[in-house]
Order: C-alpha cells, then structure tokens, then sequence
C-alpha cells in the first residue's frame, strides 16, 4: 500500500465524517468508493488509524461510537463552544410552521409532496432542524425514483403540544375558520417584518443578525 | 455571449450530461430543433422550454448566427409570427407576452417600409434599437444565470465540515413554537394551495394516518410481518379498525404489499420500497 | 505572543467553527473567550492564518465567506462526500437563477424591473422560495404607485457561493450604448457604409449608462 493512496483515503474518510456529522461505519465509508476503487476493510481501518493520530493536538478528536467513527469537538474546548449557543434563539420561520403542520396532517409525506402542496421548495436545513427536534421522523421511502423519504411527527411532538394523539389536533374544518385570529397574528407578525425591512438602507454593514427572517438554523445549526 | 443555438434551452448542468428538455412520443427531446418545423406534440414542451418572447427571440437569432445588432427584422419576425401561429392554432394557451411582442415586431416591421421622416427632435427612440437594447439586457442575464449555476454551491460542491458536540455545559434552548401558530402557518399554505376546496383532506381522520405511520416504522428494513402483528388486541374494536384503515390506505398509495404464499396461509406485510 | 498559546486560541477556533457547522466571523470568534482571556484581533487573525495551514493536505480547508470563516471539506474530494446524501442536491430553474442573476447584479431592484428585463411575469413563488432560502431580502420600497418591495442578496446568498463580496461574481457582459445601436442602425439603413463587423472593437467600449451596474459592489458599498 502506497503511502500517498492512504493519505487520500485518510483525507477522503476526514471529508466524509465532517460532511455527514454523524458517526459513519467503516462500510459506509468504504461504500463512498467506486467499486475498482474501493479500499479494503483492513485499509480503510488503517486509515482511521493515522487520522486519529492527526487530530492529535487539534480541536476536534475521532472517536469510536456503537454505529461506527465520528469527530467530535475535544471536550477540554466546550466552555468556548457553549458560548455559541448561549444565546438565545429566535422564532422559528413560516417556512418551517408550514412544514411541520404538514407533516402533521398529512403524514407519511415525502419533502417533494410537501413542496408540490407549498408550491416551494423546502430547504435541508428546515428538515434537519425538525429532525434534530425530534418533533418528525423518517418512517419509510416512497417506492419512486430517488426513494424520497416519508416524514412523520413523532412522540416528542405530541408531547411537546399535549396531545395523546393526532386526531387530537383540531379538524381541517376549524382551521378554514382561524381567519379572524389569523388576521391578529399576521398584523403581529408584519409589524416585526416591517421594521426589519426598514433597515434596508444598512446593506453593506456587517452585521451578520440582519437577516431578514428569524432562521432557526443560525442559533441551531 | 456566443451560445450556439442548440445550447440555449439546455439546462446547464454541472457534470455536461445532457438533460432531455422532455419525453415526447416515448423519445427523449434532446436538442432543440434545427428548422422551422417542429413535431405538433414537441410544440408545447418547445414553447415551455422558453423563459419568453425575448428568450424565443435570441434562441432564432443565434440559431442563424445572427448579429444582435444587425438582425434581419423582417426574417425574424416572419419565424416568430410562425411559431406563434402554429401553436394558435394548436389552441395551446400562449402567454400574453407573446402576443405584445408579436404586436411589437410587426410595428417594427411596418415602420421600416415607410420612408424615413427627418424629424429635428430625435425624442422618439428607434423601436428596432429598443429591441435590440432589451434582447441585449435579457442575453446578458440569462448568461449571468447560467454562470451562477455553474458556480460552485453548497450541497452540490461544497459541504460544510461539522463535528458532534462534546457534552456541554448548558443545554440550548429550542424556540418555542404556540399550537396557534403551527395552525395559523397549515391555514396559510392551505389558503395558497387552495386545499379547502377539496373534500379528500377533511375526511381524512388523522388517527388513520397516525397508525399509518406507526406501520410504516415498524415495517422499516426488509422484514416481512405478519399482518395479525400489525393489530393490538388491547386496543378493542375501534383500534383494530384505525389499523386496518391504516392497511388499506397504505396498500391503496402502494407504500406496503400485502401477500400471501398460499390459500388460507399466512399473510405477510412489508414495504413496497424493500423489493 | 507565547506559541502555546497561539496553538491553544487556534484549536478553540476549529472547534468552535466545527462545532457550529456555518461561517463564524473573527468578532464572533473572539466573543467565546471572557473579557480577560479575549485575543486581540490581530492575534485571532493571526490563528486563523495558522489554522489555514494546519488544513493543508487534510479532507477540509478553512474558506473566507460573506459572513467570516468557514471549515469546508475540500471541493476535491466533493465527489466522494456527495454519495453519502441519498438526494441529489436540488436544481433550480432557469426562471428562479434568472430572477436571483437580477437581484444579484441590478440590486436594489423591484420584481416590476425584473419583469421588464425578462419580458414575462416573475411568479410569486420564486420570489417565495429566494426569500425562504434567505438569499434575497426586502431592503425597502420604491416610492412609486404600489410601492413596490425593493431585493437584495444576502450575506448567506454570498455565503451559499463561496463568495466573500458581491465582487466575486463572474463580470457582467457588457452591453452597447443605445445611442450607439441606433447610429448603427441609421448607418445600415441608408447603406452609407457597409458595415464591417469587429465584435472586439464594440465589445471593449463602454457603457456610460450601466457602468455602475457591471461592478455591483459599488451599488452596496
């Protein structure tokens, strides 16, 4: 075995689990090979051997976790790093309340029948952050091209909104009728959007809150 | 600024694979046509391939390796009036714009046989040099466009790198989220998608989908079950039924199979998508 | 500036940008140590440089975007770490990269003005959908009848392309003066001049009226 093929693989392995963010098993990683080109088991292997040595005195370490290796921020930096999120998040977007009353009444649905209904495209991120709250789920994939994945809520989600079950949520029928709150909530909603947009003129400035929308992602990631 | 004419409807991908622009009678639409002529069925996809009349109009001008600046207006309004009199008389809904430019052309046109006027004020632009302007606007964004698809993007090219979180002090605090806000937000998009007219949404009891999802995760991976698995006795008669509402939805959007080896044997279930 | 402690501020910096999965700007960096322990500037600038370094040979590099720094895996090994996504990454519509071309390059500008360039009727739901991902704003209304809503790109539009300023974008081609196409034109007509066509010569004159224009960032800045 060549030392700069190994270093490649080493490379391409370090790629994979920073891209994914979540533990990767030795034949999820091997299977990111084209088949002529695939490593063996023992190679790849090694090569995690040599990138955990070059994490060695680096912020972040690879660790060994039941369903394969992840890299991980060293636990000596979390006091830096808490302070990331010391902050208080913001609301979640429109974007993400529509998608999730989605999933909720018409579940088990793929992103692209949510997107079809919402006439929109829904980002990765909103997806990852219901996933991440663990209010929806993966529950299959639909038997098309691509296999989309069928999203669901979850337990967590009727706990969070104290229901037992879904046919606790109020009947399609009521919410045609949410006009009059709905008019409230949306006066509300545009006061807040207004005095953002009237911060226009700060374009250039850098300040990286001005975004026009409360995004989850950016205190949540 | 020097797309050849077969390139203009091609969506631009990274990788250089050619995108069919559709299927038309079970062949795929590669290429935009070469002439005049376009199958009837190709007309309609020929058409939305086009983001309008001045896309049209720069896809018959580059085609004949025409100078924008010194196109024949005749000849080109002559092909463009063509193409929008064959799908007239297709009877296919043809956009408005359409028509303004074929309104505009033959003003063109029109004027350019009359004998020029010397007027002493040049206020009133040259129609023929206005078009020529906005063609010239419109080419230089739609190429802008396509440089911004080639640029490289997240999710495609570039991924963000991210590590697990060690355990941390403080645990970070989620937005809370109102039940009135997650119904006003369905209200929304029900609104938009103009859902309330159908009556399929409102019969649908919710429980029914619960279990359906409930099925689903417990048939993940290629297992078979046992169809009887799928019901809790304990649950009394009502349950058994929402289960087996739930079975029949699922088979009827084709998520689960249901099968059986032999007469009076064993059903199986499992998801469609394990085959 | 003891080496140690250089090392120590540039391992809290990958682990605080590992950790937070999007760009994190020098302010925000220095921010995640306390008062007394807060690097200068140039020292966090300093680590940063040394932390591009460390990358080097390695699955990820350290990229300046919009809104700071980011770690990034290598866009080499890009082919690789896309097969661990069962999606394939969305495309967009000619319609939805036209209208984002125009906001990119002519902003501010209202959905009115992108209409006229683009002879047809620009759906709501692009404007929807550039607004959701965040990479177009309002930043304020025209004030004509209807008082049209004005866009701009954003900070995360910039950061989504790799790009640090509006600058980065790929040169506008140009466009000839009108007066200019209309003498052309008037030349051509009466046949006074057979007309020799040097596309370079045309090419390399400028434009008085959309010089502004070609440099967006001089509309920002």
């Amino acid at each position: 075995m060549n030392e700069e093929h190994l270093a490649r693989i080493q490379a391409i392995a370090e790629a994979a689990l920073l891209a994914a963010g979540k533990p990767l098993s030795v034949e999820q990683l091997r299977e990111l090979f084209t088949e002529d080109d695939r490593p063996p088991r023992q190679v790849m292997e090694h090569a995690l051997v040599l990138l955990e040595k070059a994490c060695e005195g680096r912020g972040f370490e690879l660790r060994k976790v039941a369903s394969g290796y992840r890299l991980q921020v060293r636990e000596e930096f979390a006091p830096w790093v808490a302070r990331l999120f010391e902050e208080k998040p913001q609301r979640y977007s429109r974007a993400l309340l529509e998608t999730l009353s989605l999933i909720a009444y018409r579940q088990p649905i793929t992103r692209g029948e949510i997107e079809d209904i919402r006439g929109v495209t829904v980002s990765s991120n909103i997806i990852r952050t219901l996933l991440e709250r663990e209010w929806v789920r993966v529950v299959g994939h639909r038997d098309v091209p691509g296999r989309p994945a069928m999203y669901a809520t979850t337990k967590q989600f009727l706990d969070y909104f104290n229901l037992t079950g879904l046919d606790e949520l109020p009947p399609l029928s009521e919410v045609r009728d949410l006009d009059e709150i709905g008019r409230e909530i949306e006066k509300n909603m545009q006061g807040e959007i207004q005095f953002e947009s009237s911060q226009g003129e700060r374009v250039s400035q850098g300040d990286p809150q001005d975004a026009p929308t409360a995004s989850p992602e950016q205190t949540l990631h | 600024m020097t797309d050849k004419p077969e390139e203009l409807a091609k969506a631009p991908s990274k990788s250089g694979e050619q995108v069919p622009l559709a299927l038309v009678s079970g062949k795929p639409l590669v290429d935009m046509p070469k002439d005049l002529y376009i199958p009837p069925d190709a007309l309609a996809v020929f058409l939305e391939s086009f983001e309008g009349p001045l896309d049209l109009l720069l896809y018959l001008i580059r085609r004949q390796n025409m100078n924008i600046l010194e196109i024949d207006v005749s000849e080109i309004t002559r092909q463009y009036m063509e193409y929008i009199g064959a799908v007239e008389s297709m009877r296919f809904e043809l956009a408005a714009e359409y028509l303004v430019m074929a309104a505009t052309l033959a003003e063109i046109k029109s004027r350019m046989l009359l004998p020029r006027q010397d007027t002493e004020d040049d206020e009133e632009l040259d129609p023929r040099a206005e078009l020529i302007r906005r063609l010239q606007q419109y080419e230089r964004f739609k190429k802008a466009a396509e440089d911004i698809d080639q640029m490289p993007r997240m999710e495609r090219d570039i991924f963000s790198g991210s590590a697990a979180l060690p355990k941390m002090p403080s645990s970070q605090p989620h937005p809370e989220v109102d039940m009135k806000e997650l119904l006003l937000a369905l209200h929304g998009v029900l609104k938009r998608a103009d859902l309330f007219t159908s009556h399929h949404v409102e019969k649908e009891r919710l429980s029914t989908r619960e279990r359906m999802s409930h099925i689903l995760s417990v048939l993940q991976g290629d297992r078979f079950v046992t169809f009887e698995s799928l019901f809790t006795i304990e649950e009394g008669r009502l349950g058994v039924v929402v289960s087996f509402l739930a079975v029949l939805e699922l088979v009827k959007e084709q998520l689960i199979e249901i099968v059986q080896a032999e007469v009076l044997g064993p059903i199986h279930v499992r998801t469609r998508s394990a085959s």
